[in-house]
């Protein structure tokens, strides 16, 4: 058995082409028979040291034994009349992977120059002016950003509740003073704007009760706002 | 100390994340080229001066800024409104992140309803729809049936041709992505985006200390 | 083109965080400036030649890139060291050989299907393909018309940006399969490699005692 470091293999062809390389061997002619065997030794030495990644192995090793068997046969003919050799398909593959294997090497070296290179690290203090403009512009975006950005939505990015218990002293009538100073300044105040600024959802629930209560006591009406979406409080009849 | 640190100077403070001091940059170049390098704060300083010398006399649009904390790079005022715009493209698209997934939520639920959709996005949905119909990568499909019955979206042609689907189907299953994307990563995917606004956050409130700092050192020189 | 946009330009690449495109230098210019100027690619391109000469004459120690479809302000290689001593940046880990491989293959055969790509490394691809999408390296980009429609995957700007590259067809050209067997390369390919380990290795041992340095200098101080 040869010392080969397991760790070293990215897939059953890199194994084949290690064997391949070290006996020197014709690629073009591979000595099926003693290439199977090394092959399923080196699986069986997988399978004895447990370690999961014998799949693609096994596969690779069950299409050796199939080609040392065809290899036995007579050789099949193709439509022009010359013999298929049983190793065709494998040479090929073996060539294939070996082109990609080369360029990765290229990349390691691009990587390698790379990581001497450094970008600007700090950009707090540019000084920039910015024209108050807003639109969407959807650049480089692919069918991948879309699915993520649909996973990251259902996922719900929104925190988890905390429910943190504030016991709020408020009161109605302390919303409904609130209320009528506002409109003692203002004409016409929105709803929403009244509430802009109360961070706890009580607060604005109690703001509501209390302008209901001012609504029933017509001290103050209100209206539906241009925009569907707010109302508009004034003071009313009785205010 | 030898002039042939400027340079090494002049890359440290460039690529440095957080502004850099003196001796930080002497903490280095002792590092590197030993104990015995004889460099003080001062040479550091008047190096940072030949430095800035150098680009003012080159009409170079950018200068080593002392704050605080030590130095970094930063371009100058003139072209601000040219910085300004590139970014404010920027923050476009980050409002992008907003619309794409408010149209990623439409093209996998559609037909949808504004409330369903503000409903997963926990935002209200007005202002990006708008935008969205306008740019003709949704419509109006209808109404639904349920009570007030809202209007339903759809994703249009148009929305398939930017993405080069064929059909709506084609989308990847969200199964798919989930094959492909481990659950770790995506709690990674989450964790990073966290501390991305963490990040801005403090960012944001660096660079009001720093424009106040500047004001400082504006009115005090 | 007037000289006065060369200052322009600088101040923009200087200010971007990203590769900035000569289109999108143009679009800020035009957007601030009016419509009308007459400004193209070709005259950034000059422009940006022009301020690397100045920064060569200089002794500047970064330059303009030409990186992922736009320009960028990179270190020059000289002060690697220095600057890998401060930041931790650098000592990230490389890609594995699995990932390289598998960019490899994207890189150069894009649009490609998962199954394809199993089929030329004879392994299971769903892993790595997800430790890439994570990194960014790679997106999908749509479905193959084939049975089953499998997803297609592209690699991205980031790609681009990790590798040093301009675009995509910058990538050395793969030898044809009849040069790769005549075999001398064969060896003198894996010495290359083992080099590059070595070298590597090197680096590490290198880094690793530049950081004890670090630390017994901080204890002396």
């Amino acid at each position: 058995m040869y010392k080969i470091k397991l760790d070293k293999f990215e897939g059953p062809l890199d194994l084949l082409l290690f064997f391949i390389r070290r006996d020197e061997l014709d690629i073009y002619d591979i000595p099926i028979s003693r290439i199977t065997g090394e092959f399923l030794e080196y699986v069986n030495l997988i399978k004895e040291l447990d370690l999961e990644v014998a799949g693609d192995f096994i596969l690779m090793a069950s299409t050796l034994m199939h080609i040392k068997v065809r290899m036995l046969l007579p050789r099949e003919i193709d439509e022009k009349g010359e013999e298929i050799d049983p190793r065709a398909d494998l040479i090929a593959a073996l060539l294939e992977y070996k082109k990609y294997k080369e360029m990765s090497e290229e990349l390691s070296f691009f990587e390698s120059a790379q990581r001497k290179v450094s970008y600007r690290g700090n950009f707090s203090l540019d000084e920039k002016v910015s024209p108050p403009e807003y639109d969407i512009l959807l650049k480089n975006v692919t069918i991948f950003d879309l699915t993520k950005a649909f996973k990251k939505a259902i996922e719900g990015l929104k925190p988890q509740p905390v429910h943190q218990i504030n016991k709020i002293n408020i009161t109605i009538d302390e919303m409904i003073q609130y209320i009528l100073d506002k409109l003692d300044t203002e004409i016409e105040v929105h709803f929403l704007k009244l509430v802009e600024n109360m961070k706890e959802k009580i607060r604005i629930v109690i703001t509501f009760v209390a302008l209901l209560e001012l609504t029933k006591g017509g001290i103050i009406t209100i209206r539906e706002s241009n925009d569907f979406n707010d109302f508009v409080l004034m003071k009313g009849a009785n205010g | 100390m030898d002039n042939i640190y400027n340079s090494v100077i002049e890359a440290l403070i460039f690529s440095s994340d957080d502004p850099i001091s003196s001796q930080e940059i002497i903490r280095v170049i002792k590092g590197i080229d030993g104990e015995d390098i004889d460099i003080s704060n001062d040479e550091v300083e008047i190096a940072v001066d030949e430095l800035n010398k150098r680009y003012d006399e080159q009409g170079i649009s950018f200068s080593v800024q002392k704050i605080a904390h030590g130095f970094l790079f930063a371009t100058k005022p003139e072209n601000a409104k040219y910085i300004g715009y590139l970014s404010s493209e920027k923050s476009k698209r980050r409002l992008s992140q907003a619309a794409l997934e408010t149209l990623a939520i439409i093209a996998y639920k559609q037909p949808i309803t504004k409330p369903e959709l503000e409903n997963i996005r926990g935002v209200n949905a007005d202002y990006i729809l708008s935008v969205l119909l306008e740019k003709n990568l949704v419509t109006i499909s209808g109404r639904a049936e349920t009570v007030g019955r809202p209007l339903l979206y759809n994703t249009t042609d148009e929305f398939l041709k930017y993405f080069g689907l064929h059909k709506i189907t084609d989308l990847p299953k969200p199964r798919e992505i989930e094959d492909i994307m481990k659950d770790e990563d995506f709690l990674e995917q989450r964790q990073k985006i966290m501390m991305n606004a963490i990040e801005e956050q403090a960012q944001l409130d660096f660079d009001k200390e720093a424009e106040n700092q500047g004001d400082n050192a504006s009115t005090t020189e």
